[in-house]
């Protein structure tokens, strides 16, 4: 089953390549955070309804911004490793599934902590947190099938097969949510409620978006190369690495 | 008509086999022979497309076995380790389930018959539950008397049976090679089966 | 008839009538759920038609749940499995015959015991009939999905637990439209809408599920 | 700048807790799930140099 | 330190720690499990906050009940549990080994969980507080009670509805107080009657459990 | 040593052996035969308490095994058709807990030489539930390389094992039975095995 699609999808040749682009990509998540924590501490103005709690929303939104973006780039990865069999697809799938949850909890948790001294509550049956909320059980959905399959290719499939379910699902759990808690008397509170967004706030949110998102690159290509070097233990390049990293002790690879 | 190329198996990290082929023809055996944990009931399940090879084709009258899977299917009767069947249904319900859902009709006597072939005609009405382990295989081997397939693959087929039910079962299959069938096997046990043509694929672990 | 799919799903009513007790304890479980909970919260009528339709839903998605983890579980373990991957017909259509026969075994009975449970919780008539209503457009959708669930969970380490957690989620739309629908009834509004969402989900479910399952039953027995 | 002293910053017109809670929270996730990987790389090579060696 | 119960009870652990995704699953169950009520009831707090304490813990003993059901069906089906008759070791010794580390694994998470989800439902702190202590104090009896059905629906057919029948009877007192302790918190009121009675409970079932385990366990393996 | 008296067992409604005795002394080895479905697995199961006979007693020492249940169980090794073996530990782990379990104190070394002895060192650390059928079954009898048990009961240990595991079991189970160890076992191979006497219990279906 030798597809040589593209040169860099065998993990031989991926492991390298991929090492070499974390540096970049934490850099640049590095400076788009700089760049976003001074535009949302330093120049984003007081805001007058919610005083200086509403500067949680630098790192809210983009949380679950990336939450739901990281979940759909997951699926399409995994689809692309059911259709063309491609073990790096699903490799990728796999290592972004962490991450996501992470920001997905990230969400959930600074969330709650804005919902405190605004409404008074930690949490509120509001249709958006709770479709945050069912995303992250889709999130541990995939990884906990993931991990308690031993075959990796068992799981990689089992995984994918998973995720493309759960992209059908999530319209559909998205509006039937919504519908939900506008059909019952909804919370006297809800996130409309927050302020109109001035242009200062929208560029910081963006910023720390980027870097959000460059560090999901970064993080998801070293978790990658993990899962390469634990798969392919028993081959002759991880091998040859292993060893050839210990004479080189300290230079990275 | 059964032709094999070029296949390896991957279970694990561990390639099991690799570059194993081979053609079996009309009235052919063939011996899978090879150590515990050589892979033999792998490759038994590669060729009945149970697993996916990690190399090579497996191939049923020149067409690959993926690319008309209904066709080969209706041509193979697999009996693994597992027998396949239900501890609550009777020896008889089951026996007529599995031939029935393999594509064969069968009726009440006919199943009967094949049950007394094999010696269990008397646990025909019991629930297979309360079997002893090898009347169970009895039970799961009696397909055999039922099949028409052409193609039978069978993994140890002789474990847990008494004498008597090994000579019955090695006439079975060699009536079955006379009448221009194939059958795949492996076993630990000396047996004696006529065919027109022997061949053995050992594995090595 | 001799298609293979009558086959399994006559296979499954049989292996049901003889295992009786099983269809009682999903009826069972679905009984003693919605009564455990005036036991939890107190005996107050207001408080308990209000929560009924929520309550009811939630302990018929999770009966159906529980059965669920074993529709390939034994078919798995004793080898009719794979009997039924290498059977000369669609797979795709046996799993829905399988489906199909926990659907009656499992589904029909929680559907029809329902009205009987809501008299328990105090709801009025009409409500009564659409909850009857909603589970019967709704409870083939959980089969359904969770048929996906069980069959990729075969055999993994833990699957019972596992499959809940992979299917419970998918399951909350049907959830919310079934509670929907008789909630909207019970204010005295019409149920019409929620019960076509329902019959959608079913609809969906009914084309796309058996083609997933069949894939990952695929992907397990390897 | 808005802020009339470091005191002031840190006060968040009262809401410090709430605010630097959630932006320690993602600073920690970040170190902590780079931290982690790096454990797991490591050690996944020094099983792989020990097969190696074997 | 050789002996058996302990190597029983590190046994079970070390599986539960190689399959630690199952340990996560009884919790997120519990977990998904409470978040579908507000789902099918709706969003109010008060209503919520209401029956939290109900809804908590038909959650947990859920929980508890659906991953006791397989506590002996592995060791049955592959053989261990013949071992574990012939050992010579008192099998009830063996039984509470396998009854501890069952709690250890699932009913602790679900404990330490449950103030968590009590803050989703708006519950006040000391009701929090009561909550957990109800569950410390409770899980272990549902834990014994339940291995007692688990050893009788061994393999045995037809059994299903009488673990049902003799389980969840014995599970309603352990609901009715452990759900009354965090109630009568939630109304200002001493909780202490009730958890007495709870731990009551579980010390009788710490006496008597074990022995009728080892009982039926005798039984289901003829 | 080991002895039965009027031992009578019912499965179902069907009466399947009665008026069972023997006497086993140290040394002795014991064939039980029999068809499948004669009863040998039952027998097995009564002789290690695992059923209770319909009537008859078997005794250890003169003392009814029930009777001191935990002297004769110490001094007992049971391997069924069933391995007992947990999949998702590996073979060393299974095999350790198992001795300890049934009261053999072992280390790793112990452990490890006796997996050697059986050919499946190389298996030792992999989780037993990717092992093929004969290796799990090898995996399961390692354990009698450990034993200190007099009286070992085996069911069928030679199904679905290769021959040259077939050999090391049986020059392993002739040394038991030199060192004055009593064993019963059933198979439907034959395999020589050398004991100090040697008796056959055959039952009729
Ligand atoms: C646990 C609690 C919370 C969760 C799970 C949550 C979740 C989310 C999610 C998923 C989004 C992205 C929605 C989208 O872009 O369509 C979002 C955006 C947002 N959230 Fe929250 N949130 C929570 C609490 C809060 C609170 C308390 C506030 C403010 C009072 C708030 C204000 C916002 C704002 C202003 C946005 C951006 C809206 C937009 O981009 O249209 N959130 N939140
Ligand atoms: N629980 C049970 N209820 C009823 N009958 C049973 C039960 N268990 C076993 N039997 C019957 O007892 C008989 C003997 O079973 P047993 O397993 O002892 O046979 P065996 O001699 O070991 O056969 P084999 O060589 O196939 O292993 C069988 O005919 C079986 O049908
Ligand atoms: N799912 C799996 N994952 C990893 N390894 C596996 C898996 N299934 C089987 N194996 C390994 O593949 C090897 C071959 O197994 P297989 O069952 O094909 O052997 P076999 O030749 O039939 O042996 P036996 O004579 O004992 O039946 C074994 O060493 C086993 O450890
Ligand atoms: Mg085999
Ligand atoms: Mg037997």
């Amino acid at each position: 089953m030798k597809i040589n699609w593209f040169k860099y999808s065998s993990p031989q040749t991926f492991y390298p390549l991929a090492g070499k682009m974390i540096p970049w990509f934490a850099w640049l998540a590095a400076i788009f955070a700089v760049a976003g924590l001074y535009i949302s501490f330093a120049i984003a103005p007081t805001d007058f309804q919610q005083g200086e709690a509403y500067r949680i929303i630098f790192v809210h939104v983009p949380a679950a911004w990336m939450s739901m973006v990281i979940y759909i780039v997951m699926a399409a990865w995994a689809a692309l490793g059911l259709a063309l069999n491609a073990r790096l697809s699903a490799m990728m799938a796999q290592a972004l599934a962490p991450t996501g949850a992470i920001f997905t909890l990230l969400a959930l948790v600074t969330g709650s902590l804005w919902g405190k001294p605004m409404w008074g509550a930690w949490w509120v049956w509001d249709a958006r947190l709770t479709s945050e909320l069912i995303l992250l059980f889709l999130y541990l959905g995939f990884i906990a099938l993931q991990s308690s399959i031993d075959d990796p290719r068992r799981a990689d499939k089992a995984g994918a097969l998973l995720a493309l379910v759960g992209v059908v699902n999530v319209p559909i759990i998205y509006f039937s949510v919504k519908w939900w808690n506008t059909l019952h008397q909804g919370s006297s509170i809800n996130m409309g409620a927050a302020p109109k967004m001035a242009a200062t706030m929208l560029l910081g949110m963006l910023l720390m978006a980027l870097a959000f998102w460059m560090y999901t690159v970064a993080v998801a290509l070293m978790r990658v190369r993990c899962i390469m070097l634990e798969r392919e233990r028993s081959t002759d390049w991880v091998k040859e690495l292993s060893l050839s990293v210990q004479s080189t002790a300290g230079v990275k690879s | 008509m059964l032709m094999a190329q070029g296949l390896a198996c991957l279970r694990g990290d561990r390639l099991l086999f690799k570059n194993v082929g081979f053609e079996l023809s009309a009235g052919g055996l063939m011996y899978v022979l090879g150590e515990n944990g050589s892979g033999k009931s792998s490759l038994l399940r590669l060729l009945c497309g149970l697993l996916t090879p990690e190399e090579g084709t497996v191939f049923w009258h020149g067409q690959a076995i993926k690319q008309n899977a209904e066709i080969y299917q209706s041509n193979l009767t697999y009996i693994g380790h597992l027998n396949g069947l239900k501890d609550d249904l009777t020896a008889l319900e089951n026996l007529q389930i599995s031939a029935r859902l393999a594509g064969n009709e069968v009726n009440q006597e006919e199943a009967l018959n094949s049950l007394a072939a094999i010696g269990i005609a008397r646990c025909a009405n019991l629930p297979v539950g309360v079997l002893s382990q090898g009347q169970k295989r009895r039970v799961a081997l009696a397909r055999l008397w039922l099949s028409r397939s052409k193609l039978w693959v069978l993994d140890e087929p002789f474990a847990a049976l008494d004498t008597a039910s090994v000579e019955v079962l090695a006439a079975r299959l060699s009536e079955h090679m006379s009448n221009g069938g194939m059958t795949i096997i492996t076993t630990h046990q000396d047996v004696v089966i006529n065919a027109q043509s022997t061949q053995t694929l050992r594995l090595s672990a | 008839m001799n298609e293979a799919w009558i086959i399994v799903l006559k296979r499954d009513l049989l292996l049901a009538f003889r295992r009786r007790s099983d269809v009682a304890t999903t009826l069972f479980f679905f009984l003693i759920v919605s009564s455990l909970f005036p036991l939890g919260i107190g005996p107050e009528a207001a408080v308990l038609s209000s929560i009924a339709p929520g309550v009811l839903w939630v302990a018929a998605l999770l009966a159906g749940m529980i059965s669920l983890t074993r529709l390939f579980a034994a078919d798995f373990s004793d080898g009719s499995l794979e009997q039924m991957l290498i059977a000369p017909q669609p797979l795709a259509l046996l799993v829905l015959a399988k489906v199909l026969a926990h659907w009656i075994v499992c589904g029909l009975p929680v559907v029809l015991l329902a009205p009987l449970i809501g008299l328990q919780y105090a709801l009025p008539n009409d409500a009564l009939l659409v909850l009857v209503l909603s589970l019967l457009l709704g409870t083939p959708a959980l089969s359904l999905i969770g048929a996906i669930g069980a069959a990729l969970t075969l055999g993994v380490r833990g699957s019972g637990l596992l499959v809940a957690l992979l299917v419970l989620p998918l399951y909350i739309p049907v959830l919310i439209f079934g509670a929907g629908a008789v909630a909207a009834s019970q204010h005295g509004m019409s149920a019409q809408a929620h019960l076509s969402l329902l019959a959608a989900c079913s609809l969906l479910s009914l084309v796309l599920a058996p083609l997933a399952t069949a894939a990952a039953l695929r992907i397990s027995v390897e | 700048m808005q802020w009339a002293s470091w005191s002031a910053f840190f006060n968040m017109g009262g809401y410090a807790f709430y605010v630097w809670v959630s932006f320690g929270l993602c600073l920690l996730c970040v170190v902590w799930e780079v931290l982690a990987l790096r454990k797991r790389s490591a050690q996944a090579l020094r099983l792989s140099r020990l097969l190696a060696q074997e």
